[in-house]
């Protein structure tokens, strides 16, 4: 029998990293605060001491310097893992994941390669204010020769991580902060997910709730909610935004008929606009109402409580949509 | 006060009245940060706070030296700076709670407090992410001929961001009125800078051309005394500077860094904080040349103490924000 | 009589700059080989001679520099103009662009105001590769407290940039470099366009084509030639993309029932995603198709001339998708 | 070859050989990049063409220092580091024309030649773009014990960009086996570096901690001899270095950049292509030495004249790339 435990996201996650070190020698991390104090989200504690200090690097902080470091280690024979502590911090490497990352293998016309995984975080509502509370993956999806990851379980973000850091291409892997303490179950042997697999998180024939990270969780109560009123929800979840498992999106959508995207990114020009879009387009003649989206409000996060809470997408407006798309 | 009124005071009497001014703010900025410290733990304070315990001679020393209408910039890290610009605590306190009567509404909180009147730009959560506004501010002072400097507060750990190289390049061809205070505190986070930072500090703002000096950051006297020399010689036009502070934070990176013997001894912060305590360190010399006896501090101390408390009040019984001005301040 | 001249697009812009520092003495200009030579597209030609190397300020190639320095000149009393030489030089000005311009206003409770323009290029078929060529707008939109602008005629690009230097945001300005020798009418005299209107720059009846920048002169054409197939395309330029006018986008397509959405940045999590979900949900029950979108190809832009030919929208690909719209 | 096949070479006769192989390369560079010159004036080029005429002596005195397996990152100029790094003559024409033939399939252009086989991790057309590839590199070798080294190209421009700090910095720290080789032609674009850079050039790298050493770029002798010290110091395990090289570019900063005085006059280029001409001074030199005479250097121009003009028949002839191949090599 397979043995399986509840762990938590953050274990979930340094235990990819753990295994994925032991099996592969070229796999090292590097970010601030990695090694001794384990990331200030404690996420890599413990590495360093089965790791060493080179595999497990703390670096000064220079965002833009390491993952460009990154970049040339991965082209030469390295698997590099980049730690973002904040994902608001993307801003300082776009140039190396974007201009540089993202178009070696292409400009050298498939001569090398950059098999790297840049892991950052999002999420808002720990009072973190504007610099410390974004979600900045649709930047990252816009972007030809990037893949992205969103994992919204334990099991998920194993499975993910695990892929991501035997990909030979870069992946941007982002970890909702408030999810780092959510539990589930995790089995001990080796798996992987493949990418661009979308998971049906929760069975459903009324409406689709398309639901990113740490958005899944809410979704999920969201839905639960509905069944209340007699609302039965269908919760899809993307993991991989690029490659976008489009085909299950639109056959739920073909399904319910009626469709929410939710995720935590800026409403506008966001991940749920290409979302939504494909839906539109390939369910097009079976919905009876227009895709929702539901993202952040269209401003920087703002660090008071009643105000934050009243800026990030939640069970409640998941479920009032919901129920009005649903005429209820 | 003891000094009678119509008698000029001496030269002594006026560097005495100095050095007790920035007593005062010293202990404000302490007696602020604990009361923070207290807030947090009591769980009333949301967010992160990051505490300038035992710092608090940089910022004063530097402040002093600035008219009110010079411009700073300041960190995470950034309460001292803001008093010591001449912020006042209630609106600190309410901006720290997330309160509509705080110095951004409750939108910025800790890491972002602002404030035109007293010429702060803005605390900044980016670490190093300020350095082009001081550097950008001093150009309007420049090009509008204000005799404003601008200063640039940051920690060792900004050393890392490449930004602080190419703004204090530009500051230096174009002999911008800007001072870039380096406080190194030893750590970035919980990392000790001999693994953060290569080289010499100093020799990172010569090697652009900058008037790079170092200064005992525990001692308010020089640090004003370096401060004043370096901010005259900028405001007169001689270009840009860079000023090493050594320093140390007495408390963890931010509140809830408790146990820190992981990367740095209890020894360590003992040393500092029994023999280089910036407030102990000023009255024991004050009381030394006999400019002051331990009452006047004691006195001052409880002073500042009853004003912490009322502003803490005040912040506490002020209202949040209603929800509906979320989406204000956008957009000008 | 007003005056109205032929200018090229570069000409508009040059004007534009001008005549604003000439009216406001805070306004300024920084960037790479801006001064004596006027910017490697000559955009900015003669300038220098007017206004002198303070107020046209060559700098060193330190692009998140300058604009650090721009935000904070902002915040101090200067209008400046930040001049990003390739859009695709955007990555190293995220940090100042969107962790500082776009939130000051906003962390400083509304106290701090940051009135500053970044032009920058974009657009590709320059045959200057990966690097060189990318549309890289969809970014911008995506982050409240800063306004987006993408002209398509002399005309606009006149009215909206002096509009954007006497807008008290962050305004990011995009220029098609291979617009800059297109000529058409600007009046002599002082005008401004206002942001969110959209201009109807050729009205039909039978599909609506929303389209940004120089593909606006892509859409015309491509409307041009669609008459002979009898079918009458309405052409919409956004012209500001954030704050967007929604409304009409909406009335057009209500009115026509078909809709393309052209832009040039890459297809996947773009501006076509954002404006086409606006139609979807807006016009959902007035839509006999879906709408159809057309961006760049999701690779890196490649150097070679058939290559890079094959991945930007040009007036056959938004021909062939009007006709299939409409059942021809 | 006049020199017998039985009698062992002199000390003196193996210099000779060396410093001709490196006329060879230098001239070599010199007629691609004439030819590229004419490619691009009669509209057989796409896109744009950074001339390298004037800087041979560093890409060749650089790179005739390093082991094949050696990285090299270079930049938006960089045929003449591909070439000396060992490049073929018709793939890099192939390339430059667009053609399916070009070390990148076309994809790549001028300004993106990259190639696994000469250790050529790629052209960069983000000025700095490629401090931290080739800072990665170097770390991969530290990791991997391979013995190599890896050495970044980049113009005086390039130190405008905070990343170079940044990389130094941990290059520093960590003891890698970079060089960072920086071009000082004097501009930027169309740009003097007097406008563009403060302070001191060589103390921006010791400030890092970097051992740097600046050199005369026109004489590929000093060259050579400098970066093989620096290259053997460097792969000892010594750590980074930072090697200054004073050049200049004979052409516009690209083909079409014609009228130039604006920025630079007509006399500066005039002294430096008649008398720095790297090609020239070794010839020059090698003449007065007696180590070749005249008919020599006349042998090996048209030797590579016809090298050169083979090439670039190959790549006219070659076909464009299938538009349907365009979307592959997005994803390995
Ligand atoms: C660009 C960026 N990277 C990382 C962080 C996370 N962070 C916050 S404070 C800090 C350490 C800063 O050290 P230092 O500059 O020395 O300031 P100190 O905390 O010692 O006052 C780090 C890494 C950040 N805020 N910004
Ligand atoms: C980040 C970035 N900014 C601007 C440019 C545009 N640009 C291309 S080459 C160049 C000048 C580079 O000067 P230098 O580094 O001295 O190299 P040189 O051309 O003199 O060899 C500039 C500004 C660019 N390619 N990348
Ligand atoms: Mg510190
Ligand atoms: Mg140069």
């Amino acid at each position: 029998m397979p043995e399986t435990r509840e762990l938590t996201l953050a274990e979930a996650v340094r235990e990819a990293m753990a295994e994925e070190m032991r099996r592969d020698a070229r796999v090292f991390i590097c970010g601030e605060d990695i090694a001794e104090a384990g990331t200030v989200f404690k996420v890599l504690a413990g590495l360093v001491d089965e790791f060493g200090t080179e595999r497990v690097l703390d670096t000064p902080i220079s965002e833009a310097g390491f993952t460009g470091i990154a970049v040339g280690a991965a082209m030469t024979g390295m698997r590099p893992i980049v730690d973002i502590m904040f994902g608001d911090f993307s801003t300082l490497v776009m140039d190396q994941m974007v201009n540089q990352a993202a178009k070696v293998h292409y400009m050298s016309g498939g001569k090398w390669k950059v098999p790297m995984v840049m892991r950052a975080t999002l999420g808002a509502t720990r009072r973190s204010a504007a610099q410390h509370s974004q979600s900045l993956h649709a930047w990252f999806c816009h972007i030809p020769g990037l893949k992205v990851v969103l994992p919204s379980t334990p099991y998920d973000a194993k499975g993910l991580l695990k892929s991501a850091i035997r990909d030979d291409n870069p992946v941007v892997f982002f970890e909702d902060k408030m999810m780092y303490k959510l539990k589930g179950p995790v089995p001990a042997e080796d798996y992987t997910i493949p990418f661009g697999v979308a998971d049906v998180k929760r069975a459903g024939t009324d409406i689709t709730i398309v639901a990113t990270s740490s958005m899944v969780q809410v979704a999920l109560a969201a839905a639960h909610m509905l069944e209340e009123h007699d609302i039965s929800a269908e919760v899809i979840d993307p993991r991989t935004v690029w490659p976008l498992d489009e085909k299950t999106l639109i056959e739920s959508a073909k399904k319910t008929s009626r469709v929410i995207v939710v995720d935590e990114g800026y409403g506008r020009y966001g991940v749920t606009a290409e979302i939504a879009s494909v839906i539109a387009e390939g369910a097009f003649f079976d919905l009876e109402a227009p895709v929702k989206r539901i993202g952040a409000m269209h401003v920087p996060i703002p660090f008071s409580p009643p105000l934050e809470d009243a800026t990030v997408p939640n069970e409640q407006s998941v479920l009032q949509a919901a129920k009005a798309l649903c005429g209820r | 006060m003891t000094t009678a009124v119509d008698r000029p005071k001496t030269q002594s009497e006026v560097e005495a009245q100095q050095w007790l001014h920035m007593y005062r703010r010293m202990v404000m900025i302490r007696l602020f940060e604990e009361q923070v410290n207290d807030l947090y733990t009591r769980a009333l304070m949301p967010g992160l706070a990051h505490l300038y315990i035992g710092e608090e001679a940089v910022a004063v020393g530097v402040c002093e030296a600035l008219e009110p209408n010079d411009y700073i910039t300041s960190t995470h890290r950034g309460h001292g700076h803001c008093l010591a610009k001449g912020a006042t605590l209630d609106k600190m306190f309410a901006e720290l709670l997330g309160k509509e009567a705080g110095y951004c509404k409750g939108k910025g909180g800790s890491m972002h407090i602002a404030d035109p009147d007293t010429g702060n730009l803005g605390a900044n959560a980016i670490v190093g992410g300020s350095a082009g506004i001081a550097t950008g501010a001093a150009l309007s002072a420049k090009r509008l001929k204000t005799g404003q400097v601008a200063v640039c507060f940051f920690g060792d750990g900004a050393l890392g961001q490449g930004l602080l190289y190419e703004v204090m390049n530009m500051a230096s061809l174009w002999k911008l009125p800007v001072i870039y205070v380096c406080e190194n505190n030893l750590y970035n986070e919980y990392t000790h800078n001999s693994e953060t930072a290569a080289g010499d500090m100093l020799t990172r703002a010569t090697a652009f051309g900058l008037h790079a000096l170092s200064v005992e950051g525990q001692d308010v006297r020089a640090v004003y005394q370096t401060a004043k020399a370096v901010v005259d010689r900028t405001r007169s036009g001689a270009g840009p500077a860079f000023l090493l502070c050594n320093t140390y934070r007495f408390m963890g990176h931010h509140v809830g860094d408790i146990n820190r013997e992981y990367y740095r001894s209890k020894q360590e912060e003992q040393m500092w904080k029994t023999q280089r305590d910036p407030i102990k360190l000023l009255s024991d010399w004050m009381m030394s040349q006999n400019l002051a006896d331990r009452a006047r501090f004691d006195q001052i101390q409880s002073e500042v103490k009853s004003e912490v408390e009322k502003a803490v009040q005040f912040a506490i019984a002020a209202p949040y924000p209603a929800p509906d001005k979320v989406d204000q301040d956008v957009y000008a």
